[in-house]
C-alpha cells in the first residue's frame, strides 16, 4: 500500500529500496519529484506517494495552473477559429489546438461548426514541452466519442486541480450524495473545470456550491452538508 | 597560392569561425575550461583602467573612465534649488547611468532598461553616504546646490558598475563649486566662478566586480563573459580600508570563502586604483 | 597577381570599365569604377575559361580585413538555429549567410511544405526539426514583413547539429533519423547529408 | 503576458436564465451584498476590505509640504489607485501608462472624495503659504472578483477615518510637529463619508437588476449604475456607464435600495473602527 | 542598549503568514514580520511574449509595487534582487517557452522589507506548485551606532544603523548549517550589505542572519505543512 | 524656474532647479578687436581628431558590439557614434535597405542649463537632418530588407551648426569603419555671418552674436551637396559666397577624414 508523507520542495527522498533489488534499477519519478544533481528530491509541496513494486514516486499537490498531460479529459472554451482547427483555452500556458476533424465520424464535408465561446469536453491528444498542446473530441484509438464533444446548456465553474482529480478518480462522496438526491449530468475536466447540467437553474447552483464547499470536507462531512442543502432547497 | 595547406587552414578557420558564431557561449566556455580567457587575461586580472578628470568643459565636474573597452563619461552639472522641507540644509546628489543603444546592441531605444535603472539606483544609494550633503547648502531652508551627475556609457563591454563608480568619484573630485550667495530680497542666487571651492568627499569608493562562470571566479568580466556568468559579486571599499558594499546578484549560491576571496582581491584592486585616481 | 596594394577610401576613382571588371567593394557610375568601401585596391587576372566573346578583362576589387557582415539574399545558403516550431512552420534565427557571419540573427521560417521535395503533405514538423537544432537551408524568398522564407528541400540542407533529449549531440544515421551515441535513442529529424 | 479570458457562452446563458428566476450564481438574493469584512491594522490609516473575494487595501499617509501658491491656506489631498496583475491577469499596463480600468476607478474615487469635499483641507494648514499637510491615499487592488468601486470606496472612507496625523503646535513663525509617542496623533476632520453602491443591469432591454455584481455578472452585464450617498442621505455622485438606456423611474428605485445599503455599510465601518 | 520594542538582539519579530488568500492568481501568500508585511501572487507557467521567449527554459519576471507612492527605480532594484535570488531555485527547464510571473505588493514597510519580499515569494511559489529546487529563506540585520548587531531591524533602527545586511539562504544549505556544520561551508543565494562596516561585522551579521533564516524556514515549513494537512486529510480515500 | 518633470524610470532630483546668475564676466567676448577670441583666422577650422574602431583590442566576435564606431573631436566639440547593421529592421522594405539615425545631447553637453534626459524636439529634428544628409551616400540597394542604425551622442557641444556638421563627419567615419558600402564619404562644415563677414567653424559664443549661420554637407568626389541649411537673413550673393567657401572647407575636412582612414588601415587598431 502506498505510504504517505508530507514533503516540501528541496526534501531529499531516499529511494533506497527495502527489497534487495540491484542498484541500477530504473526509478519512475512522477509529477512533483525530480532528480537534481544525483539526488532524487521533491520539487513541489504535497503528499508523497510511493509504490515500491513499480518503483514509482510522485507527489500529489494542489495546484491551480493546469499543465497538459496526454490522455487527460479537459473542459475547454473555444477562443478562436483558424485554418486547420480551433484554438481552445484549457487553462494551460499555451492555448490547445482542436483539429476540425477531431470529432467522431467527422469528414471533410460534414464536420461540427463550433462558435467562439462554445464549451467542449475533450481529451489531450498531444502534450509535449516543445509544441502547443493538441486536444480531440473523440478517442482517436477507438474512434468513439466516449462522451467527449460539445457541452450545451448547463453551467461551468472553476475549481482547484486537486479537487478535480478527486472528483474524477474515485466514487467522489459529494457526487454520490448529490446523485441520490437530484438527477444531474456532470463533466469534470482535470484542468480544474466542472460542467453541471440539471433542468432547473436553482438545482444547478445548489450542486455547484455543494461541490465547491466539499473541497475541505471529508466523506462524512460531505454527506451531512449535502443532506442539509437538499432539505433547505 | 598553394591550394592544400591554406585551404586546410581555411577549413579549420572556417569551422572555428562558424563554431564561434553559432555556439557563442560554448566557444567562450572552452577558454575558461583551459584556465585562460578569450583575451588572454589571468582569472584575477583586471583590464587596463584609465581615469582622466576634467574632460568636459561645459560641466562643473567631469571625468572619463575606461576599463578595457568599457568607456564612460561622467558629467556633473550644479544648479540651485529649494531644499526639502524635512532636511532644510541638505543639497541633492542625483546620479543616473545612461545605457543607450549606442553603447551596445543589448539595449533597445526608448526608456531606460532595467539594468540602467538598477545601476542608477545602486549608485545613488552608495553615494548617498559618501558625499556630505550639508556642504551643498547655500542658505539653510532656501537655497541649496543640486548636483545632477549623469554617467553616459559610450561603449559597453561588461562591468559597467565599476566604471560608473570610478567615473563618479573622479568627477566629484574634479568638481569646482562657484562661490554663491542668496540675495534674500530678490531670491536670486548669484555665483562667482573665479572663486571656486572643491567638494570634500567623506570617503572615496573603490569598486571591484567578480563574476562566477560555472565554477570559475573571474575578475572584471567583459560583455562575453558576463553573458555566460550566472552570478556577480560587487565589493566596494572606502579609502580607509573598510567595506562600503558587498552585493551578490544572480542565480548560483556563492560559498562564504569565495566572498572572502573576493574581498581580499578587492583590497588589492583598491590599492592599484587609488594610485591612478 | 595583384600589383601594388593601395589603400583606398570609399568614392575613390579606380579605373575605367573598358579596362577592368568591377568586383566586390566597388561600384560603377557613368563608365568609371569607384571604390565603395575602405580597404586595399586589388586587381586579379581574369580566369582563363571565361566565355571567349568578352575580352578577358582583369577584375578590380577592394578587400577589407576585418569581418564584413552579410545579409540573407535569395539563393544564398544559410546556417541558423531553430527557435520555435508549430505544425505549419519552424522559425529559424539565421546566423550565417554563405559562410559569412550576420551581425545579429535574422528571422526566417521554414514552412512545412518547404521541408522536403517529395511527399510534401506527409511531412510532420515534429519529426523534422526541434528547437535548438542547427540547420543549413536555402533562402527561397525575401518573405513577409518579418521573416525570410527558407527551404531544406535539397539533400545537403536540413539538420546539421542536434542535441538529444538527454542532452548529448547526435549523429545522423539516415536522411530522417539521428542517434544519440550514449543512450542509443533514435530521434526523427530531416538531416542534411554530411559534407565529406 | 497574462491575459483575461472571456466567459463562455453557456455561462452567459445560464446566468441570464437564472436571473430571470431571481437566482444568482453564488446563491445571493438580487439585492444582497457579498459578505463585507473590514480589518484595520494597528498602524493608523491602513485598512483592508474584503467584499466577497474582492480584496482592496487602502493606505493613508501624510507629509509636510509647501502649499500651491494660488491656495496658500489649503492642504493637499492626493490619490493613487493602481491595479496590478495581482488583482487579475492582464491588468498590469506593460506600457507604463495606467490602464483604462485603473484610470476609471481612480477617477471615480477622486470624484467621490475630493470633488464632494469630504476632507476639510483648511484644517490641514500648518503655516499659511509655508507648510501644509499633504495627505496621500494609496489604493492597492489585491483581488478583482467584481465591483472594485464599492470595495474601494469603503476602504478609502474607513482608512481616512482610521488615520491619525501627528499633532502640531504653532508659536509665532515656528511649527513644532510632535512625535507620535510624545503627543497622541490627531484624526483628520472629515465632513461626510460618501459610499458607492453599484447596480448591474442585464437582459436585452436592461430590466433585470442586481446589487454588487460579482466577476461573472460584471463581465456579462449590459450596463452598470453607481450611486454615491453619504450618511446625511445626500447623493454625492451618480454615474451610469455602458450600453442600454435606463428609465428615470429605475433611478429612484435604486436610490431607495442604496440608502438602506449605505446605512449598514456605515455601521460595519463604525464597528471595525471601534475594534 | 535595549531595543525600542524590547526585543533581544538576535530575536526576530513575530512571523505571520497566510497561503492561497487571493483567488485570481495561481498561487499567493502574505508574509509579515512584525508590522512589515508583503503580499505575493504568482502566475505560472503561462504564455510568454514572443520577444522575451527563451527556447529552453521559462522566463522569470518580477513586478514589485511599493506600499505608498509611485513605483520608481527603487522598485526595479528590488525586482532584480528577487529575480536573481529565484532564477536558479525555480526549475525553469521543466517548462520551456513559458513565463513565470511573480507579482509582489508591499503592504507596509517597517524595516527588512527585501527579506520579507523574498520569503513571501518563496511561499507563493510553493502555493502555486511551481517546481522549485529548494525553498529560500531570507533575513536581515543591522550594525547599530554602538556596534551591536541586531536582527530583523525596524525602519527606525535601520535608518540610524552604521550598516544594514540582508542575506538569503537555500533550505538545504540551512539544514546543513543547522546540523552543526561550520557556517563557512554555507553559500548564500543573495547578499546585500551596505553602509560602513568591517569584515568582522560582515561575518558577525552573516551568522546572525543564518540562524534567523533557520527560524524563518522552520516557520514557513510548519505553515505549508499545516495547509497541506488540512487539504489532504480528506484525500486519503 | 524650470520644472524638472518626474521620470519614473530614473533617479529624480528636486522638482525645480535653475542656473545661478553668474556675476563674473566669463570668457572673452568674440570679435571684440577684429580678430577671433581664439586667434584663428576667419576661414581657419578648429583642429580635428578622429579615432575609429574599438579602443582596446576586440579578441573574439561579440554579438552586441557595433559593426563600426567613431569618436570625433573638433576643437571643444566631442561626439561619439556607433553603427549597427546591416541587421533585421523593424520596418523593412524588400527592394532597398533603410538607414535610421538617432541623435542625443548628453545632459551635461551644453554650456547653458542641463538638458533633460527625455529627447527634445530639436534633437529629433537633428536626427532627421543627419539621416537626410547621410542617406544619399549609402548604397542601400546592396542591403535589401535590412537596416543600418547609427546612434550619435554629443559629449560636449560648442556651436549648434558646428556640432551638426561634426556629427555628420563622425557618422561618415563610423560607416567607413563598419565596412558599409558607400558612394562617397560625406564631409560637412559650418559658417556664420558676422558684420557682413563669413567666419568658418564658429563656436557657441561666436554663433550667438552672428546674424546668420549655415552648414553644408557634401560628397566631394561627385561634387554633390547632400544637405544645406541656412538660418538667418542674407543677400543672395552673400549666400553664394558662403556656399562656395563652405564647400572648399568641406573638401579640406574630406581630406583630413580620408588621410585618417587610410592611416588607420595601415597600422591596425592598437
Amino acid at each position: 500500500m502506498a505510504e504517505t508523507k508530507v514533503v516540501l520542495p528541496g526534501d531529499i527522498i531516499d529511494t533506497s529500496l527495502d527489497s534487495d533489488e540491484e542498484e541500477s534499477s530504473v526509478l519512475r519519478l512522477g509529477p512533483g519529484v525530480a532528480q537534481i544533481d544525483e539526488q532524487v528530491s521533491a520539487v513541489a509541496a504535497g503528499v508523497l506517494h510511493s509504490d515500491n513494486e513499480k518503483k514509482q514516486w510522485w507527489v500529489v499537490s494542489n495546484k491551480r495552473r493546469y499543465v497538459p498531460a496526454e490522455g487527460e479529459p479537459v473542459v475547454g472554451v473555444v477562443v478562436a477559429r483558424h485554418g486547420e482547427g480551433y484554438r481552445v483555452d484549457i487553462g494551460s500556458a499555451q492555448g490547445a489546438l482542436l483539429p476540425l476533424l477531431a470529432f467522431e465520424g467527422a469528414t471533410k464535408r460534414n464536420k461540427p461548426n463550433l462558435a467562439v465561446g462554445t464549451v467542449v469536453y475533450a481529451r489531450v491528444a498531444v502534450a509535449n514541452s516543445v509544441m502547443d498542446p493538441e486536444i480531440e473530441c473523440y478517442n482517436s484509438h477507438t474512434g468513439k466519442s466516449e462522451g467527449y464533444g460539445e457541452l450545451a446548456g448547463g453551467f461551468m465553474f472553476k475549481c482547484s486541480l486537486g479537487l478535480a482529480r478527486r472528483l474524477i478518480d474515485s466514487k467522489a462522496p459529494v457526487l454520490n450524495a448529490l446523485g441520490s438526491g437530484i438527477p444531474f449530468e456532470v463533466a469534470v475536466g482535470l484542468n480544474g473545470r466542472v460542467w453541471i447540467n440539471t433542468e432547473a437553474p436553482a438545482t444547478t447552483v445548489l450542486i455547484a456550491n455543494a461541490i465547491k464547499n466539499s473541497e475541505f470536507l471529508d466523506a462524512k462531512q460531505c454527506r451531512q452538508m449535502v443532506k442539509e442543502l437538499l432539505e433547505k432547497q | 597560392m598553394d591550394m592544400d595547406d591554406t585551404s586546410e587552414q581555411q577549413q579549420v578557420a572556417f569551422a572555428m569561425h562558424t563554431f564561434e558564431r553559432i555556439h557563442h557561449t560554448e566557444f567562450q566556455r572552452r577558454f575558461l575550461s583551459q584556465n585562460t580567457r578569450h583575451d588572454g587575461r589571468a582569472f584575477s586580472q583586471f583590464r587596463a583602467t584609465h581615469v582622466t578628470k576634467g574632460t568636459v568643459s561645459t560641466a562643473q565636474g567631469s571625468s572619463t573612465v575606461r576599463i578595457g573597452n568599457t568607456t564612460v563619461v561622467c558629467g556633473i552639472k550644479a544648479e540651485v534649488s529649494e531644499p526639502d522641507v524635512k532636511t532644510p540644509n541638505e543639497g541633492y546628489l542625483v546620479t543616473n547611468v545612461e545605457l543607450s543603444p549606442m553603447c551596445s546592441a543589448r539595449f533597445r531605444p526608448g526608456a531606460p532598461s532595467d539594468e540602467a535603472q538598477v545601476a542608477s539606483e545602486h549608485i545613488h544609494r552608495l553615494f548617498g553616504k559618501a558625499v556630505d550633503l550639508a556642504t551643498l547648502c547655500i542658505e539653510s531652508g532656501q537655497a541649496v546646490w543640486s548636483l545632477s551627475a549623469d554617467i553616459v556609457c559610450l561603449k559597453y563591454d561588461g562591468n559597467i558598475l565599476d566604471t560608473a563608480i570610478l567615473a563618479l568619484v573622479a568627477a566629484l573630485e574634479d568638481l569646482r563649486l562657484p562661490e554663491a550667495q542668496l540675495d534674500s530680497a530678490t531670491g536670486v542666487v548669484s555665483a562667482d566662478r573665479t572663486i571656486a571651492r572643491q567638494l570634500t568627499l567623506r570617503k572615496r569608493l573603490f569598486p571591484a566586480t567578480f563574476a562566477l562562470v560555472d565554477t570559475y571566479l573571474v575578475a572584471d568580466a567583459d560583455d562575453a563573459e558576463e553573458q555566460l556568468a550566472t552570478t556577480s559579486v560587487l565589493v566596494v571599499l572606502d579609502d580607509s580600508g573598510r567595506l562600503a558594499n558587498i552585493w551578490k546578484r544572480g542565480a548560483c549560491p556563492v560559498s562564504n570563502e569565495t566572498i572572502h576571496q573576493c574581498i581580499e582581491s578587492a583590497v588589492e584592486r583598491a590599492e592599484t586604483i587609488s594610485k591612478t585616481l | 597577381m595583384s600589383s601594388e596594394s593601395v589603400i583606398v577610401t570609399p568614392g575613390r576613382r579606380l579605373g575605367l570599365t573598358q579596362e577592368y571588371e568591377s568586383g566586390p567593394g566597388t561600384y560603377v557610375r557613368n563608365g568609371m569604377i569607384y571604390s565603395s568601401i575602405l580597404g586595399t585596391k586589388k586587381i586579379e587576372q581574369a580566369l582563363a575559361e571565361t566565355s571567349d566573346d568578352s575580352i578577358k578583362r582583369p577584375m578590380l576589387f577592394v578587400e577589407r580585413q576585418n569581418t564584413k557582415f552579410a545579409i540573407p539574399v535569395i539563393g544564398s545558403e544559410i546556417l541558423g538555429r531553430v527557435v520555435r516550431i508549430n505544425p505549419r512552420a519552424a522559425s529559424v534565427a539565421i546566423m550565417m549567410v554563405d559562410s559569412a557571419p550576420c551581425q545579429e540573427d535574422f528571422q526566417g521560417i521554414v514552412r512545412v511544405q518547404d521541408i522536403r521535395a517529395t511527399e510534401k503533405d506527409l511531412v510532420q514538423m515534429i519529426n523534422s526539426f526541434r528547437p535548438g537544432d542547427i540547420i543549413r537551408a536555402e533562402v527561397i524568398s525575401l518573405g513577409d514583413q518579418r521573416s525570410y522564407f527558407l527551404a531544406t528541400t535539397k539533400n545537403e540542407h536540413g539538420v546539421v547539429f542536434a542535441q538529444s533529449e538527454a542532452g548529448n549531440s547526435m549523429i545522423p544515421i539516415s536522411w530522417e533519423e539521428m542517434q544519440d551515441p550514449k543512450t542509443q535513442t533514435i530521434e526523427k529529424r530531416k538531416c542534411a547529408k554530411p559534407v565529406t | 503576458m497574462v491575459v483575461e479570458i472571456e466567459p463562455s457562452n453557456i455561462e452567459r446563458e445560464f446566468l441570464l436564465e437564472a436571473l430571470e428566476k431571481g437566482i444568482r450564481v453564488d446563491g445571493r438574493g438580487i439585492y444582497d451584498y457579498r459578505t463585507l469584512k473590514i480589518t484595520c491594522s494597528p498602524t493608523y490609516g491602513l485598512v483592508e476590505v474584503q467584499l466577497g473575494q474582492t480584496r482592496v487595501l487602502a493606505r493613508v499617509t501624510c507629509e509636510v509640504t509647501r502649499p500651491f501658491p494660488d491656495r496658500p491656506t489649503e492642504g493637499l489631498v492626493q490619490f493613487n489607485a493602481d491595479l496590478s496583475n495581482l488583482a487579475a491577469p492582464g491588468l498590469d499596463s506593460s506600457s507604463g501608462k495606467p490602464s483604462v480600468q485603473e484610470v476609471a476607478v481612480s477617477r471615480m474615487i477622486e470624484r467621490v472624495i475630493r470633488q464632494s469635499r469630504a476632507i476639510d483641507t483648511e484644517a490641514l494648514c500648518i503655516l499659511a503659504g509655508e507648510k501644509v499637510w499633504s495627505v496621500r491615499l494609496d489604493l492597492h487592488f489585491l483581488d478583482h472578483s467584481g465591483n472594485l468601486i464599492d470595495a474601494a470606496s469603503i476602504a478609502s472612507i474607513a482608512a481616512l477615518r482610521h488615520f491619525r496625523r501627528p499633532d502640531v503646535t504653532i508659536d509665532g513663525e515656528e511649527a513644532i510637529i510632535h512625535d507620535v509617542n510624545e503627543r497622541n496623533p490627531v484624526p483628520l476632520s472629515i465632513h461626510h463619508t460618501p459610499i458607492c453602491v453599484t447596480f448591474g443591469f442585464f437582459g436585452s432591454n436592461g430590466d433585470l437588476m442586481l446589487v454588487d455584481p460579482n466577476l461573472l455578472e460584471e463581465q456579462v452585464q449590459v450596463s452598470s449604475f453607481t450611486i454615491t450617498l453619504n450618511s446625511h442621505r445626500e447623493i454625492c455622485a451618480l454615474s451610469k456607464a455602458g450600453g442600454v438606456p435606463l428609465a428615470p423611474s429605475l433611478i429612484q428605485r435604486c436610490t431607495q435600495i442604496a440608502l438602506t445599503k449605505v446605512d449598514d455599510i456605515n455601521d460595519k465601518i463604525q464597528e471595525a473602527l471601534m475594534a | 542598549m535595549p531595543r525600542p520594542d524590547r526585543r533581544e538582539n538576535d530575536q526576530i519579530r513575530a512571523l505571520h503568514s497566510i497561503l492561497g488568500l487571493l483567488n485570481r492568481v495561481d498561487g499567493s501568500a502574505q508574509f509579515s514580520a512584525g508590522s512589515t508585511s508583503v503580499y505575493c501572487g504568482v502566475y505560472g507557467p503561462v504564455d510568454v511574449k514572443v520577444y522575451d521567449e527563451k527556447l529552453d527554459r521559462a522566463v522569470i519576471e518580477v513586478k514589485f509595487r511599493p506600499a505608498a507612492g509611485v513605483s520608481g527605480t527603487k522598485d526595479r532594484w528590488v525586482e532584480s534582487a528577487v529575480r536573481g535570488t529565484f532564477e536558479r531555485e525555480i526549475l525553469a527547464q521543466m517548462h520551456p517557452r513559458t513565463l513565470i510571473q511573480i507579482n509582489i505588493q508591499a503592504r507596509e514597510d517597517d524595516g527588512s522589507a527585501d527579506a520579507a519580499a523574498i520569503n513571501a515569494t518563496t511561499m507563493a511559489l510553493v502555493d502555486a506548485g511551481v517546481p522549485l529546487r529548494d525553498m529560500v529563506a531570507a533575513a536581515s540585520c543591522a550594525v547599530l551606532a554602538d556596534g551591536a548587531a541586531v536582527v530583523d531591524p525596524t525602519l527606525e533602527e535601520a535608518a540610524a544603523a552604521q550598516s544594514v545586511h540582508t542575506f538569503a539562504f537555500a533550505g538545504s544549505d540551512i539544514g546543513r548549517a543547522g546540523s552543526g556544520g561550520a557556517s563557512g561551508s554555507t553559500s548564500p543565494v543573495y547578499v546585500d550589505s551596505r553602509g560602513d562596516f568591517s569584515v568582522a561585522d560582515y561575518d558577525r551579521c552573516y551568522d546572525l542572519c543564518l540562524r534567523s533564516a533557520q527560524r524563518v524556514l522552520a516557520f514557513m515549513r510548519t505553515a505549508i505543512e499545516g495547509k497541506i494537512a488540512k487539504e489532504s486529510q480528506i484525500s486519503v480515500v | 524656474m524650470s520644472a524638472n518633470i518626474f521620470d519614473r524610470r530614473r533617479v529624480n532630483g528636486p522638482p525645480r532647479s535653475v542656473e545661478p546668475l553668474y556675476t563674473d564676466e566669463g570668457d572673452v567676448k568674440p570679435f571684440t578687436n577684429g580678430g577671433r577670441a581664439d586667434g584663428r583666422s576667419l576661414d581657419q577650422l578648429r583642429p580635428i581628431f578622429i579615432k575609429t574602431g574599438p579602443l582596446a583590442v576586440q579578441p573574439t566576435f561579440s554579438p552586441t558590439a557595433p559593426s563600426g564606431s567613431a569618436y570625433y573631436e573638433q576643437g571643444k566639440i566631442r561626439i561619439s557614434c556607433a553603427v549597427y547593421g546591416p541587421r533585421q529592421g523593424r520596418k523593412s522594405n524588400p527592394r532597398m535597405g533603410s538607414f535610421d539615425c538617432d541623435f542625443q545631447y548628453a545632459p551635461f553637453s551644453c554650456s547653458w542649463k542641463r538638458r533633460p534626459h527625455i529627447k527634445g524636439a530639436d534633437e529629433k529634428e537633428i536626427a532627421l537632418i543627419l539621416e537626410q544628409a547621410m542617406a544619399p551616400a549609402i548604397r542601400l540597394e546592396a542591403y535589401p530588407k535590412a537596416c543600418i542604425d547609427a546612434f550619435v551622442t554629443v559629449i560636449e557641444s560648442d556651436g549648434k551648426f558646428a556640432t551638426i556638421s561634426a556629427a555628420i563627419n563622425c557618422i561618415s567615419a563610423a560607416l567607413a569603419d563598419a565596412g558599409i558600402e558607400l558612394y562617397d564619404i560625406v564631409a560637412a562644415c559650418s559658417m556664420s555671418l558676422n558684420a557682413s563677414q563669413w567666419v568658418s567653424d564658429c563656436n557657441q559664443a561666436e554663433e550667438d552674436v552672428s546674424q546668420c549661420s549655415l552648414f553644408v554637407s557634401r560628397m566631394p568626389s561627385a561634387d554633390e551637396i547632400t544637405y544645406l541649411l541656412q538660418q538667418g537673413k542674407t543677400m543672395p550673393d552673400q549666400t553664394d559666397r558662403a556656399v562656395q567657401t563652405c564647400s572648399n572647407s568641406c573638401a579640406r575636412v574630406y581630406a583630413v577624414l580620408s588621410r585618417y582612414l587610410q592611416a588607420s588601415m595601415e597600422q591596425p587598431a592598437s
